[in-house]
């Protein structure tokens, strides 16, 4: 068990994705419901690029490289594609929500559950 | 009452969470600290002698995990393709007549 | 979508425009020597697409030709994949590596200074994706800011 | 080096729709019938591949596929860093399963679609879907599974908004998308957390290292969460009914397979990857108990439907109750002398329900398109009589439903009564619910077939559907047939080398 000060970048992306599934789930505004999730997205890049961290390690470049001695390479790579990712979805969600707009009028999310009737 | 349950709920997943980073890596390891680096020390060795690439991410990227790449790009283009569905303009024959 | 923002503003965006793309494309193609590649440079060259909506508000539809764009790029992309196969290995085998061709260079190992000519085809893929991500991004900026006032809801 | 076709078809599986989804936009700009051509081409040699990968399986064995390795079919230390698929047993029997949908919504989309705009895109988000379905099914890399999992989302999503000027339709693709993309996140979560700990992301060198410790657990507890919502199963289904019910009548079976490929996904992580580090009694009693709530929640929430499309959609969530209760009793057994007696007898009838319930919940779901497609209505109240102008869907409608409710010579009972048999030795009380559910699902079914096909004329409908969509259906109909006829020999040569691909006894 690490003391919870050392381990304090990963307890912020605990709280980070505490902070955006609260906006999610008591939110009742599409948008805001989805800078909810863009918010979870960005905690769980913190938490994929802080695992690549080694302590005075430099960046996994070989050109022009200050040092020989470098940082984990492969979460970058897999938060560069969960970037990516994070946009595409995004995109589609909001493009979701115009259309939303567009038939009932409104981005109310308690107004925008008719498909039950 | 449902707000307070998801209170709790949230309340919980954030103790599992804290839970699980603070006893990621076990004894010796930690923030700043990882223990299992083989597939990582790999990558950064062989990415000059076999890929003839610099940059290891780009190497990783695109030839160890080039078909992560490939998913990338096509979660862009099928984003693009809804986008362009669900915002293009509306012809009329309907499908489904409304009950 | 009728806007035109002043003068001021559509002088400097016919300004700005040029070097963005320099910097995206310089991004692209160094991508296996510097930070950058494919995705981020895509990224920078559709942020002139951005300014260029928001300066000049309409312009031509280019939609079908960016969605052209789009599809000849991953199909490149996908292609040299498979090129791996066809040539006895496995899909994503990087078969240009160090063979002398088109970016066939060999690096110095350890520390250097950085030769373009090198990466086999981790380079053109970052090509390929560089296109598609240029194209998809200024079709998502596009669709978003026409749809504003180009359909009409039928009751 | 040498070129080796059945040797890449895994790659294959995933690369070739994904290509003629690149193709299709392109082949738009030239003509329409090119566009339909290249949809077809493609869905034709994915089916083609699928075929000549489980060929090799079943007469041979299963392999590894690495990318980006200079040798094929060379397994060393370095294979794990690489992204890796897997070509076994269950994974031939999880292809043939989308496979044979995919076919049977490709063609029938023909004539259902004809007239709508933007067809091209929705041909793209078709063979988008199934190249992420197969990829998820296939891959044996974390990460990987991550990416096609939200090309799945995103894909299906964009499928379900197709009818762009139905609110309906819009908003169930956002309910669906939300659910998709913080389950998505979820998973990276618990991916980063399984990496961070162990420094590798293949399924096979994690399984070599877990050791059940915090993180694990809490990985594990997300990873099945996440996929189970995806998959529909009880306490998350709440998406299903909307999207199912909303989504354009040709792909509904489309998205209730990418639920039954998330099952596939979960059943192979739990087999793979945790089963030596927990225990596998308690995971395999949480199953169990996702399985008797999915069944009994979705039947009795189906009793009160009057909407044909909505009552299938509850229906397929207590059939996935059947699969989640005979894979959690075969998963529970594992450790113990029980996989022997009746541990292994479960995972078949839980696998071969898998691949029956792709089946038939397809032509299920595409006949009632067909009614919608013919009276414009789907309410139950206000049909009837649709038998005298319908006589071949009326045909393809009853033989789906015997299926799914397990009437003797048809498939669903084969599957259904491997299940009651292991079950009742693990739990009689079990098997009991099982049938119960079983019996109102017959009933249900029965409903259905009175108030919509029997009865007087009422003239609703247009007439017989389309060729094509008759086709479409047909096909389904042949392969329920066959399982029905030859469920003997679909049992020994497709499931059991998946249950041998996942359950060996340590």
């Amino acid at each position: 068990m690490n003391s919870l000060f050392y381990a304090l970048p990963f307890v912020m992306v605990a709280v980070l994705i505490i902070m955006g599934l609260y906006t999610v789930l008591f939110k009742r505004n599409l948008i805001k419901m989805i800078m909810g999730v863009a918010i979870i997205q960005n905690g769980v890049n913190l938490f994929l690029v802080s695992l690549a961290y080694r302590e005075g390690y430099v960046a996994p470049i070989w050109t022009s490289a200050p040092d020989v001695d470098m940082v984990l390479p492969t979460p970058h790579a897999l938060t560069l594609t969960s970037i990516v990712i994070g946009v595409a979805t995004t995109a589609l969600m909001l493009s979701f929500v115009i259309m939303l707009k567009k038939h009932y009028g409104t981005t109310d999310s308690h107004e925008t559950r008719r498909c039950k009737e | 009452m449902r707000k307070i349950f998801a209170l709790i709920a949230l309340l919980v997943i954030f103790a599992f969470m804290i839970l699980a980073v603070v006893e990621m890596r076990g004894e010796d390891g930690g923030f700043g600290e990882p223990v299992n680096t083989d597939m990582d020390d790999y990558f950064l060795e062989d990415s000059q002698p076999h890929n003839q690439v610099n940059n290891v991410v780009t190497a990783i990227l695109f030839d160890y995990r080039g078909l992560d790449t490939l998913g990338e790009a096509t979660v862009l283009f099928s984003a693009v393709s809804g986008v362009l569905t669900v915002l293009r303009k509306y012809q009329i024959k309907k499908l489904e007549v409304k009950k | 979508m009728n806007w035109k923002m002043s003068r001021v503003v559509r002088t400097v965006t016919d300004v700005m425009v040029v070097p963005i793309i320099v910097f995206g494309i310089y991004l692209i193609i160094h991508g296996h020597l510097t930070p950058g590649g494919g995705f981020q440079g895509g990224a920078v060259v559709a942020s002139s697409t951005a300014l260029l909506i928001i300066a000049y508000g309409s312009f031509r539809d280019y939609k079908k030709d960016f969605s052209s764009v789009e599809s000849i790029g991953l199909t490149l992309f996908i292609f040299l994949a498979i090129l791996g196969i066809l040539l006895g290995a496995t899909l994503f085998y990087n078969f240009g590596a160090g063979t002398g061709g088109l970016f066939g260079g060999r690096v110095a190992e350890g520390i250097n200074p950085g030769y373009i000519n090198t990466g086999g085809t981790v380079p053109l893929m970052n090509i390929m994706v560089g296109l598609e991500v240029t194209a998809a991004l200024s079709l998502i900026l596009w669709m978003m800011a026409k749809s504003s006032d180009s359909m009409e809801v039928e009751a | 080096m040498s070129l080796d076709l059945v040797n890449a078809s895994p790659a294959f599986i995933l690369g070739i729709p994904l290509l003629f989804a690149f193709l299709t936009p392109l082949a738009d700009r030239i003509s329409k019938e090119l566009r339909d051509a290249v949809f077809m081409i493609g869905l034709l040699l994915t089916v083609l591949f699928v075929a000549v990968m489980s060929y090799e399986v079943f007469t041979a064995e299963g392999w590894a596929y690495v990318f980006g390795a200079e040798e094929t079919g060379e397994i060393t230390r370095f294979s794990f860093f690489r992204i890796m698929f897997v070509a076994d047993g269950f994974a031939a029997l999880a292809t043939i399963t989308v496979a044979i949908t995919a076919l049977g919504a490709g063609i029938y989309s023909f004539a259902f679609m004809e007239g709508q705009s933007g067809m091209e895109k929705f041909y793209t988000l078709f063979l988008l879907t199934l190249a992420g379905v197969n990829g998820m099914i296939l891959t044996a890399d974390l990460f990987n599974l991550f990416v096609w999992f939200e090309v799945t989302s995103i894909a299906s999503c964009g499928l379900v908004a197709f009818i762009n000027y139905k609110g309906k339709s819009v908003e169930a693709a956002l309910k669906y998308m939300f659910i998709s993309v913080i389950g998505g996140l979820f998973l990276l979560l618990s991916i980063g957390l399984l990496y961070g700990e162990y420094g590798i992301l293949n399924y096979f060198a994690i399984a070599e290292s877990v050791n059940g410790g915090v993180v694990d657990r809490v990985a594990l507890s997300i990873i099945l969460v996440v996929l189970a919502m995806k998959a529909s199963s009880v306490p998350m289904h709440m998406w299903a009914p909307d999207v199912y019910t909303e989504s354009p009548g040709a792909v509904t079976p489309f998205i209730a397979i990418t639920s039954l490929g998330s099952l596939f996904v979960l059943f192979r992580i739990l087999f793979v990857v945790f089963r030596y580090s927990v225990s596998t009694a308690a995971l395999g009693g949480l199953l169990i108990i996702l399985g008797l709530l999915s069944m009994f929640v979705g039947v009795s929430m189906a009793l009160k439907q009057s909407d044909v499309k909505r009552l299938i959609a509850y229906l397929s969530v207590s059939q996935i109750g059947y699969m989640l209760l005979a894979v959690g009793v075969g998963f529970s057994t594992l450790e113990n002398g029980d996989y022997a007696t009746f541990g292994a007898l479960a995972l078949e009838g839980g696998f071969f329900h898998m691949i029956n319930d792709g089946v038939y919940k397809a032509l299920l779901f595409l006949s009632a398109a067909a009614i919608v497609y013919s009276t414009g209505t789907r309410n139950l109240n206000k049909l009837g009589g649709l038998a005298h102008r319908m006589p071949y869907t009326t045909m393809f409608f009853l033989i789906g439903g015997l299926s799914i409710a397990g009437i003797p010579p048809l498939s669903g009972f084969s599957s259904k009564l491997l299940i009651y048999k292991s079950i009742y030795l693990y739990h009689p009380i079990l098997a009991i619910i099982a049938l119960v559910v079983s019996i109102i699902t017959f009933a249900l079914i029965g409903k259905v077939f009175y108030n919509a096909f029997l009865g007087p004329d009422l003239g609703l409908s247009k007439g017989e559907v389309p060729t094509t969509m008759l086709l479409a259906m047909g096909i389904l109909t042949a392969v329920v047939v066959v399982f029905s006829l030859f469920p003997n020999y679909v049992v020994a040569e497709i499931v059991v080398p998946a249950v041998e691909a996942l359950g060996v006894t340590a």
